[in-house]
């Protein structure tokens, strides 16, 4: 048995355990604050990327009467003493930097000291994981540098002080200096438009917002001299104000409102419930409070957890398991049936329309004496469908050279034309015709879509090839393909997996391979039988959509007659279960 | 050899990629592959650049027909290339006026913006308007009820094409709004279509298109399918 | 033929007479800018490392000492400019003219004319295809194709290549050229795609030109792994889930039975099913398969012909724009977004009088 | 004449088309006339989502889409900020595409700075900018702006603009209106904001390719759509219905300009929708007529088959 917990299974005990608590009679609303919820414990979540903290607390003894739902807060993030420490002697480092007159022994005294520091901290977890450890060394190596050159090298002085003020920069703000930023900040905002708004309304009047944001270079000299004056003092007076103001903020713990929730109907009957929390830091440790809501938005007393908690990372990512199952089943079912096949066992697939015609095609294509035209969509190799297009173009080229009929492969990206040309090369060699194998036939014109399909629709109206492919992605381009191929009066195969274009293809082409037909197309043309193995995989595939929609479908509609015919607690039971597939099977 | 290793390449880097999902320390893995493709198809740039001269040059030795406008093609190519490449006439950036070269190659006013946004633009730009004519010839010639299935996808469209404008509403405005019958006006029709079986045909496409990739991608790494790694001895 | 060709020449005679005479008369297709100065000020104090520049004339000079004397007393180094021009439109020009006529920052731009002319040509050029394929389409052809490829390429080099190769393998070489600002340390991995371009180029050489596949591998390799677990995860659950509907619907408000809802939903269930029967490769078409799948295909159909339905309008508007640039930009035959208000005073006279109201110009 | 639409060479179909579009344009564009425009259920929702809220309401303008669908989508991202500006809403706009900013800056440049110059930026409208990862953008200011959004795109921090001191996250907005091309578009927005948080409303507009991908989500995670041009004439016709004194033409005097029938002359910009469905109306009877024809032909074809 994992440690993992299912949701469910929790739900389903808890459940259990309270399945004869009676109904209590609904209350009055009031405007006194609620009693206060329990017993609020924090606890890391087992097998996550380390940013998640589950929650649990005892209802309030109000819920459900008079309680509207739960809010819960977590603690600003704050740096630990030796970060602060750390970030401390950088800052100091940086002013001494900047002091014009100070004695070179100061300074090297001072570097000496801080040195080791820096080192340490450049291999610390915390700094790769903020990626300040490359200032750290950076740093540290150029104030080497600077005491090894005997301190009076000018160049090494400004490059050793840059690096220090990079690292400063570069150490994170925690949640709450940046608060104490923020509130600096918006002080000498207002402090600072408090000053010109006068001053400029005297000079321009109503017109004084537009030129001071847009022509502010109509300001006299004079002026900008005595705005200059008035707002360095506004500054210095609005820094004062905004520490003011943090320090008065500054109780021991800073708190962040991050969510409301309500509890469910077998919540309240467990008179517990729980929440995790998401997208924390793992270098941070936190603590919670839980409060509360009644009816009329009043809070209640909060209960405190009493550890302060941090997220820890572990190498499996649990969230993912069932997709993990899944998707081993998927492929798992692949590769059994082409194992089936290679072991020589028949199997039988339906025939698709689309690619009988492909003999067809290049075959009247050779009669004519005209060429074959494929194209392997707009997109480049990182899209699967390309793949697949060229898969389907060494089945068209082998026959193409076995016919010897001329087949032409313009390209939209130069790896893809790349690809093409291994492909054909291979075809012809297949064929035994490597001598008939042209590689100019096979080029690269433009990345841009419409420059593309410009240049094909030309090439298409001028040489008229007597057979289309178009297999790969493709967009708004597939139309003009289609139409121009139409109205040279040649065959058109086309197969995609865009659906937004497959009603223009199955309109204006001869036979269109439709989504998952295109992806099959060459497994079929390649006529081998482990190729085919695959489609009878894919087929599990959709066997098993079957058997989960079916299941599901079952039981939504069981929770919506359970509603109907008024069974709440049948209902919330469904409910967790569907609940249960939705957010955890099926993400 | 010449077949095995990059058989061997392709499996590696497939597997590695979906093992990696499941990790916390490596789900960042796939965003980066990505980068070293973009990096990759860049520096492909080169192959497709050099084929694309080649072929134009060949052309205007060869005096092959047409070499006149393979001439306006590497006219354009490289008058375009040097320009975006040199940043000519581009203004360096506000944040950094002392360097020359730091200001965006597309500045609006430069002269590779002129080129994007008086030949680049308006040429792609009409050929995508060309499509407007394209889907009139196609609803003329295309839309032929040979037989259910097309009937269905010609009743539709025409359903809709009557629903998006005035004459649909105008035509099915004798049912009342809050009607029984309320449901068969043109434009609820249309959001019905859309609604119902719309989303069902999507739905169904889109699982089997999943489906498909997976089991192509799997071939490609299993080495089922390798026809992409051309000829020669194994 | 003969005459065929010659019609054709008497009519785009003709036409380009009056394209002439509309834009000699009227001004057509003329392109107008405004021209605002860009004037910087480095304003670090003497113990900062780094120059801060600043624009001259913004909010944040105004709390500089530096500024508060003016532009051109400033010591040289520490002061850039240039000017930047910004679109503008004939209104805004001609009321300029008659309000401010010493500094009027708006002027006709030559280069953006020409490229109104331009560009109008290219779009007829493409157009005239339509009639059939011709030199002007060819000449339109080759341009898009030279421009478009060289286009690319450029936005290759500054966007993925300077800053995704270079910028990772050597940043500080990038940061004295290009990117000032760039502050990542180098990262060494990305060699390795260095590499794999490299052996991709190596096909160039006159030998072992095999050696190219081993990226080709790598690419294909890794395209399949990203997009086999990532099209699981994102089409086919996120598809199934959806589907995980209730047959017989509640309907929220008053907690009753919606008929309408449920058989909404029982179509869809039936569809998605029936769909995926038509995709079903291991059985043969026939019998109830066969009638399911057939029901799959009319499903897939209505879909066809309701993404047909949709798409086309978005395909006329686009046509409209490009027609509207001719007629408003170019021609000025038509003024919607009153660009051109105020009018003036000489063309007023010159359309209220004259052939060009009858040539129907106006 | 059977055998010349049998044999219809496909030149008069694109003369057909031409002129379909063309003349309209000019016409309208000569003379101002318009077609009326009946809007549609959906239409209305979305006019009544932003109508129906008290003046002062938070509305989240997403704008993502860039100028190669400017045609279909600017009609209507011009009326969205029209229209919540005139209501009197709190604008946060934003975008998902890179180059979306310039979308948002063209708008406040051309409505909100020209039409309403008393709004002030920070207390009524605000431009929080592009920020890259598309649906993972929406999956964390879902919960909390500031993650990202540390600052506006004029580098004003968070907690110093005004308007969102007390906004925690989109949660705290009353509405989303989202203007979309595509990926990431209004399908991210449904399926990451209101799909987890259905007290949210949104309203969006978007191409005509996309919409039927999210006709799924009407009306209980989408409460209105306008699709394509079609859908930005609609709103057009609401909101000038009820805004025409302020969005009229201007004679010398500054009085808005009426024409004979007492109806307001509306500016040029705010009928850009309606006027793109004249075209696109005549376009759309074509291409019906094309179908029946070319079915008609068809039929006859068949039947003198038959006999044969």
């Amino acid at each position: 048995m994992s440690r993992r917990r299912t949701p469910l299974l929790l739900l389903l005990g808890a459940a259990a355990l309270s399945i004869c608590v009676s109904q209590p009679a609904a209350g009055q609303p009031s405007d006194a604050p609620p009693a206060p919820p329990t017993d609020l414990t924090a606890q890391d979540h087992p097998w996550d990327k380390g940013e998640k903290i589950d929650l649990r607390w005892q209802l309030s003894p109000d819920d459900p009467d008079t309680i509207a739902g739960y809010r819960i807060y977590r603690s600003l993030t704050v740096k630990d003493a030796a970060q602060l420490d750390f970030e401390d002697r950088v800052e100091d480092l940086v002013d001494l930097f900047e002091e014009p007159d100070l004695p070179p022994e100061q300074l090297k005294a001072a570097i000496e000291a801080r040195l080791p520091d820096i080192r340490a901290w450049a291999d610390s977890a915390h700094a790769k994981h903020y990626e300040y450890d490359y200032q750290a060394e950076e740093a540290a190596a150029a104030l080497e540098a600077y005491l090894a050159a005997g301190m009076d090298d000018r160049t090494m002085n400004r490059r050793a002080g840059k690096a220090l003020s990079v690292l400063e920069e570069a150490i994170p703000l925690s949640e709450r200096q940046q608060q104490d930023e923020e509130l600096e900040a918006a002080a000498e905002r207002v402090a600072k438009t408090a000053v010109t708004e006068p001053i400029l309304r005297g000079l321009f009047g109503e017109r004084w917002k537009e030129i001071w944001e847009e022509r502010a270079d109509e300001i006299p000299t004079d002026i900008r001299a005595q705005l200059y004056e008035l707002r360095y003092d506004a500054e210095l007076e609005a820094e004062r104000r905004a520490q003011a103001a943090a320090a008065a903020k500054g109780d021991d713990v800073r708190w962040k409102h991050v969510v409301d929730v309500e509890p469910g109907l077998l919540e309240i009957r467990a008179g517990e419930m729980g929440y995790t929390l998401e997208r924390l830091d793992r270098f941070s440790k936190y603590v919670f409070k839980v409060t509360a809501i009644g009816d009329r938005g009043v809070e209640s007393g909060p209960t405190v957890a009493s550890s302060r908690v941090r997220p820890v990372r572990q190498v499996y990512d649990g969230a993912r398991f069932a997709l993990m199952v899944i998707t081993l089943l998927i492929c798992g079912s692949v590769v059994f049936f082409i194992r089936v096949a290679r072991s020589g066992k028949p199997l039988n697939v339906r025939k698709i329309a689309g690619l009988s015609a492909v003999d067809e095609a290049v075959g009247r294509a050779t009669e004519m004496g005209r060429s074959v035209l494929f194209v392997a969509g707009i997109q480049d190799m990182n899209d699967i469908q390309t793949i697949a297009g060229i898969t389907v173009l060494s089945r068209v080229s082998r026959l193409a050279a076995e016919y010897d009929a001329k087949i032409e492969v313009p390209t939209a990206r130069s790896l893809v034309m790349t690809a093409a040309r291994e492909t054909v090369q291979a075809s012809y060699l297949e064929a035994g015709r490597p001598d008939a194998f042209n590689a100019d036939n096979i080029y690269y014109v433009t990345d841009e879509q419409f420059g593309f399909v410009a240049y094909l629709q030309g090439m298409m109206v001028r040489e008229k090839p007597a057979a289309c492919f178009y297999m790969g992605t493709f967009f708004a381009e597939s139309l003009i393909l289609a139409e121009t191929g139409n109205s040279i009066g040649a065959i058109q195969i086309a197969g995609t997996a865009m659906p937004a274009q497959l009603p223009f293809f199955v309109a204006a082409c001869d036979y269109t391979l439709i989504g998952e037909e295109f992806f099959a197309a060459s497994a079929y043309l390649s006529g081998e039988p482990d190729q085919l193995g695959s489609l009878k995989g894919q087929d599990v595939g959709k066997l098993i959509v079957g058997i989960i929609v079916v299941i599901g479908v079952l039981l939504a509609t069981a929770l919506s007659v359970a509603i109907l015919a008024n069974e709440p607690v049948t209902a919330a039971y469904l409910e967790a279960i569907i609940e249960f597939i939705r957010k955890v099977v099926l993400t | 050899m010449k077949r095995t290793i990059p058989l061997f390449i392709t499996a590696i880097g497939g597997f590695v990629l979906i093992a990696a999902v499941f990790s916390g320390y490596t789900q960042s893995w796939g965003e980066v592959a990505a980068i070293w493709f973009d990096v990759l198809a860049a520096i492909a740039f080169i192959l497709g650049g050099g084929n694309l001269m080649k072929i134009h040059l060949r052309k205007i030795s060869d005096r092959g027909a047409g070499w006149a406008y393979s001439v306006v093609t590497l006219i354009a190519f490289l008058a375009t290339l040097i320009i975006g490449l040199g940043k000519i006439g581009v203004n360096p950036s506000e944040q950094f006026p002392e360097y020359g070269m730091s200001g965006s190659y597309r500045e609006v006013g430069g002269p590779f913006w002129w080129l994007y946004e008086y030949a680049f633009k308006p040429l792609t730009a009409t050929m995508f308007a060309m499509l407007a004519f394209y889907v009139a010839s196609a609803a003329f010639r295309a839309f032929r009820a040979k037989n259910l299935e097309a009937m269905l996808l010609l009743g539709t469209a025409f359903i809709i094409l009557l629903g998006r404008t005035y004459a649909g509403v105008w035509l099915t405005s004798f049912l009342a709004p809050d009607g029984p019958l309320s449901g068969l006006r043109l434009e609820n029709v249309t959001v019905t279509i859309m609604k119902v079986f719309n989303t069902a045909g999507n739905r169904a496409i889109m699982i089997g298109i999943a489906l498909g990739i997976a089991s192509t991608s799997l071939k490609v790494l299993l080495g089922v399918d390798r026809s992409y790694l051309g000829g020669g001895e194994e | 033929m003969k005459r065929e060709t010659m019609i054709w020449t008497i009519v785009l005679l003709i036409g380009a007479v009056l394209l002439v005479l509309n834009g000699a008369l009227r001004g057509a297709g003329q392109a107008y800018v405004k021209e605002v100065p860009m004037r910087f000020v480095d304003v670090a104090e003497p113990g900062e490392v780094r120059p801060d520049w600043i624009r001259y004339d913004s909010e944040a000079a105004l709390d500089e000492e530096l500024c508060v004397q003016p532009f051109e007393q400033i010591d040289p180094d520490r002061r850039k400019e240039w000017t930047r021009t910004e679109k503008a439109e004939r209104g805004e020009y001609l009321t300029a003219r008659a309000t401010r006529p010493n500094d009027n920052p708006y002027r006709v731009s030559i280069s953006r004319t020409i490229g109104v002319w331009v560009a109008a040509l290219f779009t007829l050029f493409i157009f005239s295809f339509l009639y059939k394929d011709n030199p002007l389409y060819k000449i339109a052809e080759a341009s898009v194709v030279g421009v478009s490829a060289a286009y690319w390429m450029v936005i290759g080099f500054w966007d993925v290549i300077v800053p995704n190769l270079f910028g990772k393998v050597a940043p500080a070489l990038v940061r004295q050229w290009a990117i000032p600002g760039l502050e990542d340390p180098p990262n060494y991995w990305y060699l390795v795609p260095l590499i794999l371009g490299v052996m991709l180029l190596w096909r160039l050489a006159p030998k072992g030109a095999w050696i190219g596949r081993w990226p080709l591998a790598f690419v294909i390799g890794t395209t399949a792994g990203i997009r086999l677990i990532g099209f699981i995860q994102a089409d086919f659950l996120s598809q199934i889930r959806n589907t995980v509907i209730p047959l017989v619907a509640v309907e929220a408000s008053t907690g009753t039975f919606d008929f309408w809802a449920s058989a909404k939903n029982l179509t869809i269930v039936i569809g998605v099913l029936a769909g995926l029967v038509y995709f079903f490769f291991s059985i043969e078409h026939k019998g109830i398969v066969g009638k399911t799948a057939r029901l799959g295909i009319w499903f897939l159909m209505i879909t066809f012909g309701a993404a047909f339905g949709y798409t086309v309008m978005g395909r006329i508007a686009l046509f409209a724009i490009r027609l509207e640039f001719l007629f408003d930009d170019w021609l000025w035959l038509i003024d919607p977004v009153q660009r051109r208000v105020p009018v003036d005073p000489e063309t007023l006279a010159l359309l209220s009088s004259g052939p060009l109201a009858a040539l129907g110009l106006a | 004449m059977y055998e010349f639409l049998r044999d219809l060479d496909r030149r008069w179909i694109f003369l057909m088309m031409f002129l379909c579009v063309a003349v309209p344009i000019i016409v309208i564009g000569l003379t101002g006339e318009t077609f009326p425009e009946e809007p549609t259920d959906l239409a209305r929702a979305v006019f009544h989502a932003i109508d129906d809220m008290p003046s002062g309401s938070k509305v989240l303008l997403s704008y993502d889409y860039d100028p190669a669908s400017e045609g279909e989508l600017s009609p209507m991202a011009t009326m969205f900020a029209y229209h919540c500006a005139a209501k009197g809403h709190k604008m946060y706009f934003m975008a998902l595409w890179p180059v979306g900013p310039q979308m948002v800056d063209d708008t406040i440049e051309n409505i909100l700075k020209r039409d309403f110059p008393n709004l002030e930026y920070g207390e009524d409208y605000v431009n929080l900018g592009y920020k890259s990862g598309y649906e993972g953008v929406i999956k964390v200011i879902i919960t909390d702006f500031t993650e990202l959004y540390t600052t506006d795109t004029r580098g004003t921090p968070w907690s110093a603009i005004p308007m969102c001191e007390d906004v925690e996250s989109v949660q705290d907005m009353d509405l989303l209106i989202n203007v979309s091309a595509g990926y990431a578009g209004t399908k991210e927005w449904v399926q990451y904001a209101v799909t987890p948080y259905p007290k949210l409303r949104m309203v969006a507009g978007c191409t005509g390719v996309q919409a039927p991908l999210l006709y799924p989500y009407i009306p209980q995670q989408l409460h209105g759509l306008l699709g394509a041009i079609k859908g930005a004439a609609e709103y057009e016709a609401l909101v000038t219905a009820k805004y025409g004194e302020q969005m009229a033409r201007r004679d010398a005097d500054g009085n808005p300009v009426v024409d004979e029938e007492g109806n307001y002359v509306i500016r040029g910009k705010y009928t850009e929708g309606i006027r793109r469905m004249g075209p696109q109306l005549v376009a759309h009877l074509l291409m019906i007529v094309l179908i029946i024809l070319g079915n008609v032909i068809y039929f006859i074809e068949k039947r003198r088959e038959r006999r044969r």
